[in-house]
């Protein structure tokens, strides 16, 4: 049998010496072009890291052609960020040039530092989830292309967090997100009677009902939904596997806005729903692509300098974020959900446009 | 979906092998099926006392009950429930149980 | 080369950015499974649907978490992605590797699975992408050979994660690898074998940068932050402006809380109403630096929006003072853990259930004091209650 | 001279703001029911405890309210306030009082009543403070007489109430005296008798600076506002200057949206970014005016806390013209009203009616448009209803 | 039988000619001393308003005392404002002074005009209402007499207003208020079985409670009370008046802070809780008084010129507000009530203190 | 409390005349009391079915309805209730039918 509960790896056995060396002593950093960061460390000596830009979704060939070229430039050392990318990690300065022409041959974009788009956080989608509502490496791939150019430079006021998340259960950083790319059902779901009885318990799939729209039919071993009360929020599916409520011809695409993690100057914050639907259109979504790249064509020659997506929105307004972006608004963008009224407008406080 | 013969029944189940006519749990079926889940021999007492348990909690609430409730309820702690079912309390003993898949915890 | 014709998936292959397909064909070059994962993904974006059947309870023997069972509604038209079960193997801490252990890696979901994975799932672990529900077991006894382990799925604790942190960063004010990897280790089994009323995450930042978005994702987050002076260089700073850095514009108008005076000679700052936003010192990283003492803040209920909307983690300690082993906080989280395992219901999140009972009760019962850093502003309603001991029993 | 013995209540003639015990001694004088509520008010502070029943249904003919009923717990100690009713008597509209209007009221209060008033109530009527069931109705045929008559209770239309505005303010952007004196005239049956799911409230204010705080304390509030430029005087501006005022700290820098400048001779405003807080305004009565296009916000759904937690008004018209005869205000009253009559549970006010059944159904149902002015901030839940129309039906 | 529905006097009817002349037209005002308003119309007139304040509980002979005098000094013309001061209307210049001798000489306070404290909107207390916590006029008066200086002068940051409810129904501006005296209650209502059938909806009781402490007992047609659930509001008491739940050991006052009306800079919000409780201590409520004077005090002495209170604490913060007044902070101050967790932290954006 | 005497019978009623103990309203009692809510000699059919009404609807609710309800099940407007209960709805009307005293429209 096998060994249990042995853990991860130890991640001191990955690091690189001049790491292990001046681990928790470094002094501070510099970027000195778009992808490479040299930080510098108390004993003066110096870190330079490489990022490139990854699929995430990869095959073992591909880490293997990543392998190789980390141990021809970096001793073997390499790491992957908290959004994806890949960092090759060298000490010495002299291997940095090189590396960038081989990665440049290779096709791997180098950036995401500083003032750039990263790579966009993302999840399953068509190719392992249940629930989604769009793909999601499709949408990701058709946006990067068309936006590349942000994630090579650090031209933006501030650096643009993206992320997509293919339901509405948000396996990623949509929720906090400068751009969200969120699939939404639009449809209720078509509750398979015959099923429930045998794969569903009841009293879960009432309860999971952010509005209350399932009542359970106890006669029948089953539930109905209120189709008046129900958002499509497919949480019920989560539960109950014959509830299913994907629909090709109305699943699709929400944009959001705004969201931050991070507590420089102004406080991490959500994103704010912008456009409440635009069409699958695989295999490229056109529209959607269009969508975002309008959005931060607006903010990256609106906003000032070092703020981000949300905070240029709070000084300059709503009403203005809507009329320069050329968004319609719409009854969807007014909550309507639990907190609802702390989100309207209580004052006079308004811009006209 | 697939039909599994056990001890001279057939029986509809699912791809991870839980049953589809929950009306059709025996003990026979349980015992019959211990082995795809890692258990050798016949069940003990032990065993029953969770299936029973299981299969009650479900028929009274409609909902299999939480890890905790089920450890407290049966005096068992944790890792007496994976020696006595080894693939673990919502794959192995559910199952056996003949309660609907369970969808909270994956 | 791919049999399967994918017109649609195919005009992914072009432009700049590397291609998902890319790396799914080249995997379908070697393996059955890979290949009819292409083509089902096909057929989605055809259909616009995806084709997956709902969930799946498999493992591996002795866990009760770490793989997610999936299986195609299409079986016919892919039989080899009939069964498609994705392993989720803990990544080393901070997501660094050495060559060696990442080809391993390789080797064994070549051997095992469709050769396509996740580098790293958005809970951080590395995602082996598909296989059959009878290699699991091989599977993971070949990953414990190669040194790696399951990371966490279901209603356990999830596999914790860091920011790079001391690793490479200055501004890290706890060791968050350190604590991830020690957190990870000593809670291997809350890991494998759920136990609570759903998902539990735990992630590390050393500074509030926040770069694991710890706020968001995870129900506890621990935040490295500082107490005492920001320790100002000003020849440094004077550098900064040299350089073309408008200090007055781009540092001191942006403080949030306007505590920093610049007369174009000497930066000066007002400690007591510094936020420790790191504004200032993530612009002037050679001039600024935190002050000395080091800890973390704790924040807890991070989640996304099912069931209730989602909730950003709150502060629930200020200021802790993280060094291995690590007592206090491991000694919070499992105060935390019991309190949330005693009275969540079953799929209620930890932020949820302190939502349903009250800040006042969580805290009474995990043993902390109410500070008024633990909100935006006191209460607007007047819905009070009160202590039994508050109120003046009748003596009538 | 009252002859009870009030010690508690005498220690609250000291000191030097006006004290309400004078004023109900000098009642009790002359008045058995004062001297009576002076002994029960001194028992109340005695016995830390109020003694009144509770509530009390009385009124006059015709209507179904305008008089609150009360009596007293202890009849037996207090016979002359056993009922001791109130009349809401409608004030004129800004609480304009030419004296000999007010001595006619208060020559029928000493006829009929305690005596005892208040000057106003905080709706807004002057309150007459306790009189018996049986001079109900002749109290208010006298008051009729003299001009007066009832104002709201119950789930009515309440007495609507207007800041001064154009009576004596240079600031008022629409006339709220006569808006308010129209509504009152027209809606006298909503006021009279009760039809609606619980109390309704309106209130007028002549500019943002909301002088009868309709915001907090309406159901609808009107507040004036402008569009186009504030008007500038800029050697006015200069004068403010010279006389003391720090421009560029008092004023452009407390400006919310930062939209002034101030070089030290010459004002400027980027009107597109005002947001009209009148700060600016304010401060700089004779050099500022507002812009000339003048007119209202609208704003709903304000009240204190009961049921669910207090709610601010909220913005469903950003901006009304607002003329003689109002009919798009009074319209718009009419279809909120109306549909909030339709819809409302007892004892549901219009701001939960919106909260339980969505501003997106509200604005349908009273045909307003969606406006960004309307929020904060869009929503940040993904929870989304679509209509019918937005849906493809399935053609297959 | 009587007129109906005659509606209010007409406000034209009562308006000094001077304001019937310049309605509309006012140009601009200064405020030449505490208490004394000068408008000046477009025409050139002016207008003098001189403002008094009052125990707002009045006899008639008081008001008839007021009419003298207005008679006097103003043509009979006066009025009475939003916060229940009395305003007399002069158009005359040269009655103000001997006005201002005569209000003077009979203990007319004047003032409560621009950086003042003007009277404390409150209700009826003891005096009228069924559901006080505490009395109105009294805590009123006791205050009014220690913070007298406020009124008459104008030498604070902005003006303070302040305002008392004796319930949680908050019949005043309570819920919006720089300061708020609130009388509450704290013991659980106590069902009176044998008269909830005869005189309780027993529906409109349960629905009543905002926490769902109350549950229908059908067989009895009564109520029962959950006491773990109830956090005394009353409202139940309101509709049901066999619940009462005054309780004189344990009702008494709390107070609350930065809470705003006026769209000035600042949106306007809701007042926050800043003490809990303090006991009813009739005649003169002295902890109600100290603290109110406290929290005034600390403002007066930190607040920048033109912030209101609530503004001076969202610069400064909450954790200066309690470490700056000494008021401890407790787990009531942190809400738990439906929207409870938007007013969490979540943010590392603290102060130490 | 108070006890009025109406057609040779006793009844326990609050200060406002609201009748103590609801199980003794009668026919009688509403007739013999009209006349204190300022209704004039016999109370006629609609008067009748305004009772009816309101005490059906308390009986199956067990609330008095809203005002709107009533004139709308009851095919009556503002004015003719008025007309026929002078002292209106709340005071008149449901004091008549024997309900308990509204509290929701003070
Ligand atoms: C490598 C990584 C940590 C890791 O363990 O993997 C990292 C590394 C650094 N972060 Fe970060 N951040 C990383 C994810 C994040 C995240 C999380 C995320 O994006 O999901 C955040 C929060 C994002 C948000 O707020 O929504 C984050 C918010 C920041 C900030 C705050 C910026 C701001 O103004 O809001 C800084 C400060 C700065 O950039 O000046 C920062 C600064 C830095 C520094 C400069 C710290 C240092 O001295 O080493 C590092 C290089 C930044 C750069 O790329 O320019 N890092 N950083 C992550 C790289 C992700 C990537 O591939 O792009
Ligand atoms: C694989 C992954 C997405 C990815 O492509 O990266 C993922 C995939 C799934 N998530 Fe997730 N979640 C993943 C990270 C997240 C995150 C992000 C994070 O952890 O930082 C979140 C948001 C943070 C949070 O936990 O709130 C997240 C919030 C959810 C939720 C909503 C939970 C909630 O309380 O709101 C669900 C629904 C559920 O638990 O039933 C969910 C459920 C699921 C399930 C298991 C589907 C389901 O309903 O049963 C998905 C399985 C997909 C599949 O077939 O492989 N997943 N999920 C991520 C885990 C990889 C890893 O282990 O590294
Ligand atoms: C007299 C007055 C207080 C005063 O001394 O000024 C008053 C007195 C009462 N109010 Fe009020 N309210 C008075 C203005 C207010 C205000 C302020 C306003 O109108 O600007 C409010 C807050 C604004 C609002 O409406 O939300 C107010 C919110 C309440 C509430 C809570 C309503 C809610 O929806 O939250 C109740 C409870 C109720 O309706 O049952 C209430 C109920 C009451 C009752 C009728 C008691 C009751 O529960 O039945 C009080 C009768 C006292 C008595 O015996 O005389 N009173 N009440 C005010 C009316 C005088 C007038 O007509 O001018
Ligand atoms: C007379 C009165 C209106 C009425 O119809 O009765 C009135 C009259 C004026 N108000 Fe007011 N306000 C009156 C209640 C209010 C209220 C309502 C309240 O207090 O309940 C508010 C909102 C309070 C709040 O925000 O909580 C109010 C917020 C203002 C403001 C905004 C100040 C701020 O910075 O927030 C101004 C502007 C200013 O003072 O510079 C203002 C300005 C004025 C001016 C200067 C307007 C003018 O040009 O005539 C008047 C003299 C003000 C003074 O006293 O210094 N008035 N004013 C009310 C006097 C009440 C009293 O006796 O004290
Ligand atoms: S976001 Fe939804 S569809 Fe996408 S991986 Fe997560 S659970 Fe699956
Ligand atoms: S989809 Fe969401 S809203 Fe609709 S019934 Fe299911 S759980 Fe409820
Ligand atoms: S969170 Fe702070 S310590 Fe960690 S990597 Fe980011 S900036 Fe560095
Ligand atoms: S860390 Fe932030 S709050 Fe502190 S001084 Fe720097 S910019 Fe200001
Ligand atoms: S609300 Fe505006 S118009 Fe009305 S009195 Fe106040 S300042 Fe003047
Ligand atoms: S009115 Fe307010 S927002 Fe507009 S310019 Fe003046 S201070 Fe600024
Ligand atoms: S606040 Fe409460 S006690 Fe005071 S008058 Fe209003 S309802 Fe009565
Ligand atoms: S006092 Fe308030 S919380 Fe308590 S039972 Fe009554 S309504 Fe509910």
């Amino acid at each position: 049998m096998a060994k249990t509960d042995i853990g991860p790896p130890d991640y001191k056995t990955m690091l690189p010496p001049v790491i292990a060396r001046n681990y928790g002593k470094w002094r501070y950093h510099e970027i000195p072009q778009p992808g490479v960061l040299v930080h510098t460390a108390d004993s003066g000596e110096k870190l330079y890291s490489v990022r490139a830009g990854s699929p995430r979704l990869v095959s073992t060939d591909h880490i293997r052609e990543i392998c190789a070229i980390a141990e021809k430039y970096c001793d073997g050392y390499l790491r992957f960020t908290s959004r994806h990318n890949i960092e090759f990690l060298l000490a010495d300065k002299d291997k940095v040039a090189p590396l960038l022409a081989e990665l440049e041959s290779k096709g791997y974009p180098v950036g995401g530092t500083g003032h750039a788009i990263s790579n966009v956080v993302h999840t399953q989608g068509w190719v392992h989830c249940h629930t989604p509502a769009t793909d999601a490496s499709g949408p990701v791939k058709a946006l990067m292309d068309e936006i590349y150019d942000y994630f090579t430079t650090m031209k933006l006021p501030n650096h643009v967090r993206i992320a997509l998340a293919c339901c509405l259960n948000m396996c990623g950083a949509v929720h906090c997100s400068d751009i969200a790319i969120l699939g939404i059902h639009r449809t209720v779901p078509k509750v398979d009677n015959t099923r429930v009885p045998n794969v569903c318990e009841i009293p879960s799939t009432v309860a999971s009902c952010p509005t209350g729209a399932i009542r359970g039919d106890m006669k029948n071993k089953t539930v109905t939904v209120n189709d008046e009360k129900c958002m499509y929020c497919g949480n019920c599916y989560t539960v109950c596997p014959a509830m299913p409520l994907a629909d090709p011809d109305n699943d699709g695409i929400s944009i959001w806005v705004g969201g931050k993690v991070s507590n420089a100057r102004s406080a991490p914050s959500f994103s704010k729903l912008a456009i409440p639907f635009l069409p699958n259109n695989p295999p490229r979504w056109p529209e959607v692509v269009d969508a975002v790249k309008n959005i931060i064509e607006v903010y990256a020659s609106h906003a000032r300098k070092h703020e981000r997506v949300g905070e240029w929105i709070e000084r300059v307004g709503w009403e203005r974020f809507f009329s320069l972006t050329g968004i319609p608004f719409t009854d969807k963008h007014i909550d309507d959900f639990d907190m609802a009224t702390e989100s309207f407008h209580s004052s006079t406080l308004f811009k006209w446009s | 979906m697939p039909i599994i013969e056990l001890a001279g029944k057939t029986y509809e189940v699912d791809e991870d092998g839980f049953l589809q006519e929950l009306d059709k749990w025996s003990e026979e079926f349980a015992q019959a099926y211990a082995s795809a889940e890692d258990i050798e021999g016949q069940l003990t007492e032990e065993h029953w006392k969770l299936i029973n348990y299981l299969r009650n909690y479900y028929q009274q609430f409609g909902i299999a009950p939480m890890i905790r409730k089920i450890c407290k309820d049966c005096g068992v702690d944790m890792k007496k429930l994976y020696e006595l079912f080894p693939t673990g309390p919502a794959k192995g003993a559910c199952k056996l149980a003949g309660l609907a898949k369970p969808t909270g915890c994956v | 080369m791919a049999k399967r014709e994918t017109p649609l998936l195919d005009q992914l292959e072009r432009g700049k950015w590397p291609s998902f397909v890319k790396d799914m064909k080249e995997a379908a070059e070697k393996n059955p499974m890979a290949e009819d994962l292409l083509g089902q993904l096909e057929l989605s974006y055809k259909d616009k649907i995806g084709h997956w059947k709902h969930g799946g309870i498999v493992g591996v023997k002795g866990y009760g978490s770490g793989v997610i069972g999936r299986y195609s509604d299409r079986p016919d038209l892919f039989p080899n992605v009939q069964a498609f079960h994705t392993m989720r193997v803990n990544h080393p801490t901070g997501w660094f590797y050495k060559t060696d252990a990442l080809r391993r890696l390789c080797d064994v979901w070549d051997k095992h699975g469709s050769g396509l994975t996740n580098m790293h799932g958005s809970t951080g672990d590395a995602i082996l992408l598909g296989t059959t529900t009878d290699h699991i077991q091989p599977c993971f006894d070949d990953l414990t050979e190669a040194g790696y382990d399951l990371g966490g799925s279901g209603s356990a604790l999830r596999t914790p994660s860091a920011c790079v942190g001391p690793g490479r960063c200055e501004w890290a004010c706890v060791d968050s690898l350190d604590i991830c990897y020690d957190i990870t280790m000593t809670y291997q089994d809350k890991m494998h074998r759920p136990m609570f009323p759903y998902k539990f995450k735990i992630k590390v930042s050393g500074c509030p940068n926040d770069c694991v978005a710890s706020i968001a994702r995870a129900d506890f987050a621990v935040i490295g932050t500082w107490k005492g002076d920001i320790r100002i260089d000003q020849g440094e700073v004077e550098a900064y402006a040299a350089s073309g850095l408008d200090i007055q514009k781009e540092v001191c108008d942006l403080c949030p809380t306007k505590c920093m005076e610049w007369d174009g000679k000497r930066l000066k700052i007002d400690n007591g109403d510094c936020t420790r936003c790191m504004h200032c010192i993530n612009l002037m990283s050679k001039a600024l630096r935190q002050g000395g003492e080091r800890g973390a803040t704790i924040l807890i209920g991070g989640k996304a929006p099912i069931l209730q909307g989602a909730l950003l983690s709150w502060v629930i300690v200020p200021f802790m003072k993280l060094e291995p082993p690590y007592e206090e906080l491991k000694d919070l989280i499992l105060r935390i853990q019991d309190w949330w395992d005693e009275y969540g219901k079953s799929r209620e999140r930890l932020g949820e259930l302190i939502k349903r009972l009250g800040m006042r009760v969580f805290l009474r019962a995990v043993g902390l004091p109410a500070v008024p850093q633990m909100v935006k502003a006191p209460r607007t309603n007047p819905y009070v209650f009160f202590w039994p001991e508050d109120i003046k029993k009748e003596v009538k």
